[in-house]
């Protein structure tokens, strides 16, 4: 057995280093602040706080959750306070913890995407940016930047050349070939991929026969999903040379270590933070414990090490 | 003291069909809760239900505190399996309560169902000031509290759907008629509410319309209890807000029904 | 309240008519007789029997399943006796019951999925053929007869010409627009779609670090797929004139008339039918109390009735 | 007779850390379960675990019955929960058991671990022969049975892995010493066993060497346990066999290791 201080638990994304591999899911960490009473920040791998635009946005109308068997639909409809409400009043408490912030951000049209990278590529603090590709593309007709590879390479390249920050791309699960969509992530210039985001669903309350979300559809998260992404983040390790992240549905060590196997140099936790707000810390404990009983001394040596 | 904790369940206690009277002791020190206030509570350690149920505050017993819940589906039907000796981790207390801190004396509590649940947290704390509380329920059986209600030194006003206790009608009809037929019931008089939704908004139309103050808790799915998932928003005036964190407490003129 | 006797469950797939809408989904309700001591045959919508091909196959090597949350991922490699052995050893027994059976079928090109459907056409008591696209297409170097929309349109056109019994298409849920491809089918000549099969996913163990099936990959199925396969069913609906089968993770009434809300005119139970061997008769009964408590005298005024 | 069927439980007894002995009264007129059927058990109602659980018929006690069962994961950890009193929901008897009417009259059986189960209902049915029974477990504590055992005139010779009770050996060079010093034992010898795979493994090896013919139960993972998911197969000579339906009992020479 390991000796738990020799073991090594630090990754590289692009040009981040991590402490550990654990980060948090944009969108289920709020912006980090109301976290800090159950999980040490110091400790997470990287902060990644909730999906900003440039000018704030309302969201959709409520009911915006919904559980459904092992998991749960959101339309919360990226409400989010905007890039310049971020970094004057959540940006400076983050400022004060010695872990990375990395900023998930999206844009109605490419211009916007480009504009809001350059304002985060400035910002001090921001230490990498997420690009969270899942949203309606309003020029190309309401086609989504993530699932036209043609219009997702457009997007990455231009945001790409405005950002010298390290750039992560956030892939959609709602495609035929999700390893053709994280080639076209690369050789657009990205540092690194992520996933996966929500699989779009549906539910229905038969009562009033009516959808059980306000916005009728919503993106599925939790354990629920958790094969579709171990699969997914397998296939984009075999696609791409650059660092995968991977998360959907993680909610112990256990879950995070087979992400890692199946290709992941990183994990994020998502919904899990909603079952448990220390699951952050829990995890990496775990993930630590593993590596000490398994003898590895190296996450690295980990990922991608699932024998097929 | 942390807002995430282990409680012993001490008590499960069935009052009526489908009702329960759950009695915890922490296992650590915990923040008091305030009236209004909320707990997320873990009803099992798998993954079916996923998230946690939130559940007022009913009554803080020095350190112990009771919930007072009902079988809605199946989060509150597993844990309504408790029994004592049974271990749950709950999160909170959770949320903006009802404020306290008020100068007027008269005090209009309205109850929905199990918004007894709420108020009657409320009404113990406001005892002394002069309360009247206007209680709806569906059936002569669903009416809880009583006793405790009168211990406290509020005596009711009751009606039920059926007609099998107090009058056959909607709380706030009764409340209205109250009104109408006395006016100066409602002048610096301030109104506290928990209850279905359809009701809070009937008895918001007719506070507006009365200019009567006041407060009312509502409910909203929820994921994260603690402001971060923005799943548990309502509509305000000033835009969305949380009902975990801005909430579950809201002035009456701030929701947009 | 509706008195249950003068209740309609009838529903219409192509030139079929079934005496309710709940069938079996293919592959995990086997060839009917190990469940006719659970369940009266005579009392199910329509019998859909394990996938067939012209030849038996062998299937893949175990494990060949493993639990998820709220789900199960399977890589049974479509194992089967073969349409003759079918014909000679199963049919004769399903031909008993005045239950239409449904063939599911497949094929390694297209020259194997039209001889297939040649001879599942002439055989007496096969009542409709339900055509699984879901397998790689060997010819065009491993794709996906249901993922290429002009392969599907190919395959299925072809299968059309040579099947003059109800044809159903069953959907991979793997790709990016689902409407698209059940509008490929209908204009293919499908007499309907059926959707979903299961979606791609993974497991693998971290003890020994290899996936749990031998398969390396297998079909998640299972609740945990629901949202997702209500959404499909919604999207298809909206997309095509020709009815729609819905399933994905049913195990209850309420289920089932969440995707006859969704569109579906009729519904499939798969993965249930482990969880309790008599369910899909449950859940017929279930069908008919909520009609009879709604007052809904026909299921017809159902499908797609969410008020969106 | 009904193969789903509930039962109420009389007692489900901690034997030792992890491993339970669960007594059943069907609520209704079961099958007779041969040893080496089995039992698909609803562990709980929800969706997780979605799947059954199977189970060995451990002891047929004239309507009641017994499993014996340790605590492997998630399922068998909510099944030691239940209380007498508690109501499961079973399917089975299921699959092929062991062959009883043979001719020979001397068996030699082998349980690895929980392969006691089985093995002592088969033990109890061929009570009478000449039965040498060869049992290995982890630990002493983990070696079960040994009363009733004894009760049925079987003296079982153990070993542990950790030397704790009996020969610190694996049970399968254990009984490979016995022959190789006696070769009788075996001629004219029926060998029935269960337990885990490399054990058995090993075991169909050396009666593959000696002649020996016998009988073996397999474990495979499970969804339907009918025979119709063609989820539980093992490779055999003859192609893939579902452990469920053709299993779990396969003659030691057909099984493709
Ligand atoms: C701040 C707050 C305080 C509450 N206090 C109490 C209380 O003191 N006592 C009490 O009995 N109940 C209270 N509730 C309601 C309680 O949370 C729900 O009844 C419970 O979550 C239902 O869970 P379930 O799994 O049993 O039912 P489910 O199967 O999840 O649902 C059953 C029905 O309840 C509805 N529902 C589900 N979750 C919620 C929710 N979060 N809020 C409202 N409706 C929901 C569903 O839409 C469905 O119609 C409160 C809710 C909130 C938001
Ligand atoms: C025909 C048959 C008879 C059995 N009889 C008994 C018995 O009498 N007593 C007893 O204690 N156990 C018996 N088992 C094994 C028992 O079914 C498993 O231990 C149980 O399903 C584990 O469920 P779990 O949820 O507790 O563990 P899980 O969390 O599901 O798994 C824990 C570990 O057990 C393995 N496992 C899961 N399911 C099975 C399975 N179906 N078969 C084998 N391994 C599995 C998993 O891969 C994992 O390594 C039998 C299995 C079969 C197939
Ligand atoms: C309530 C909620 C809000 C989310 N908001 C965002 C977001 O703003 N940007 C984004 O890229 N992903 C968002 N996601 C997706 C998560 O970051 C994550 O990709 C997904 O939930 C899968 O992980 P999980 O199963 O661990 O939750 C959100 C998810 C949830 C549940
Ligand atoms: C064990 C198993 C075997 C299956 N075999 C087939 C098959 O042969 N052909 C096919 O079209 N679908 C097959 N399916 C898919 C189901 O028919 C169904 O589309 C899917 O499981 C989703 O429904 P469910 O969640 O109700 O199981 C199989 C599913 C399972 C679980
Ligand atoms: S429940 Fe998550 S923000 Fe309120
Ligand atoms: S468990 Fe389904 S075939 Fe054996």
């Amino acid at each position: 057995m390991a000796n738990k201080k020799s073991i090594d638990l630090t990754v590289n994304i692009g040009k981040l280093k991590l402490k550990n591999p654990v980060m948090t899911a944009s969108g289920t960490f709020g912006y980090g602040d109301e976290y800090a009473e159950f999980v040490d920040l110091n400790k997470l791998g990287a902060i990644v706080v909730k999906g900003l635009s440039l000018k704030p946005k309302e969201g959709n109308p409520p009911p915006r959750i919904v559980e459904t068997p092992a998991g749960m639909l959101n339309a919360i409809g990226l409400q989010n306070i905007g890039i310049n409400n971020f970094i004057k009043k959540k940006l400076p408490f983050l400022r004060q913890f010695n872990t990375p912030v990395i900023v998930n951000f999206f844009g109605d049209s490419i211009a916007e995407y480009v504009r809001a990278a350059e304002k985060l590529s400035a910002a001090d603090g921001v230490h990498a940016l997420e690009m969270n590709i899942s949203c309606p593309n309003k020029q190309a007709g309401w086609s989504i930047f993530g699932t036209d590879p043609k219009v997702t390479y457009k997007v990455v390249s231009e945001v790409r050349k405005a950002a010298d920050k390290t750039l992560i791309v956030k892939l959609s699960p709602n495609v035929t070939d999700i390893g053709l969509m994280a080639k076209v992530a690369e050789d657009a210039g990205a540092d690194a991929v992520s996933l996966i985001n929500t699989l779009t669903g549906m539910a229905i309350d038969i009562k009033n026969r009516r959808p059980r979300l306000a916005n009728i559809i919503g993106g599925l998260s939790g354990p629920a999903v958790r094969p579709v992404a171990i699969r997914m983040v397998w296939q984009c390790y075999k696609a791409v040379q650059i660092p995968v992240i991977g998360m959907g549905g993680i909610v112990s060590a256990e879950d995070a270590i087979e992400f890692i196997l199946a290709g992941a140099s990183a994990v994020a936790i998502g919904t899990a933070n909603f079952i448990s707000p220390k699951i952050t810390e829990d995890i990496i404990n775990g993930i630590e414990s593993y590596m000490a009983e398994e003898d590895i001394k190296s996450i690295k040596a980990l990922t991608g090490a699932v024998q097929c | 003291m942390n807002r995430l904790f282990q409680a012993s369940v001490i008590n499960n206690e069935k009052l009526v069909k489908d009702h329960y009277l759950l009695t915890l002791h922490p296992l650590e020190k915990i923040k008091k809760p305030k009236p209004g206030n909320f707990f997320m509570v873990a009803v099992n350690k798998g993954l079916d239900p996923l998230l946690r149920r939130p559940i007022s505050i009913h009554r803080w017993l020095d350190g112990d505190f009771q919930l007072l819940y009902r079988v809605a589906g199946k989060g509150t039907s597993i844990l309504s399996r408790n029994k004592p000796g049974d271990i749950l981790e709950i999160l909170g207390p959770l949320g903006r309560g009802f404020p306290l801190n008020i100068k007027s004396e008269n005090i209009i509590l309205v109850a929905g169902g199990l918004g007894i649940a709420p108020i009657f947290a409320l009404a113990e704390s406001l005892a002394g000031k002069n309360l009247s509380l206007f209680y709806g329920a569906r059936t002569k059986t669903e009416v809880l509290c009583t006793r405790e209600l009168n211990t406290i030194g509020v005596d009711p006003v009751i009606s039920t759907d059926d007609g099998s206790l107090g009058g056959k009608d909607n709380i706030v009809n009764v409340l209205k008629r109250h009104v109408t037929r006395n006016p100066s019931l409602v002048t610096d008089h301030v109104l506290y509410a928990c209850g279905p939704g359809p009701m809070l908004k009937a008895l918001s139309m007719f506070a507006i319309k009365y200019k009567l103050k006041g407060h009312i808790a509502l409910e909203q799915n929820m994921a994260c209890g603690l402001g971060t998932c923005l799943g548990c928003v309502v509509k305000t005036s000033k835009g969305y807000k949380r009902v975990c964190k801005e909430g579950p407490v809201f002035s009456i003129e701030e929701i947009v029904w």
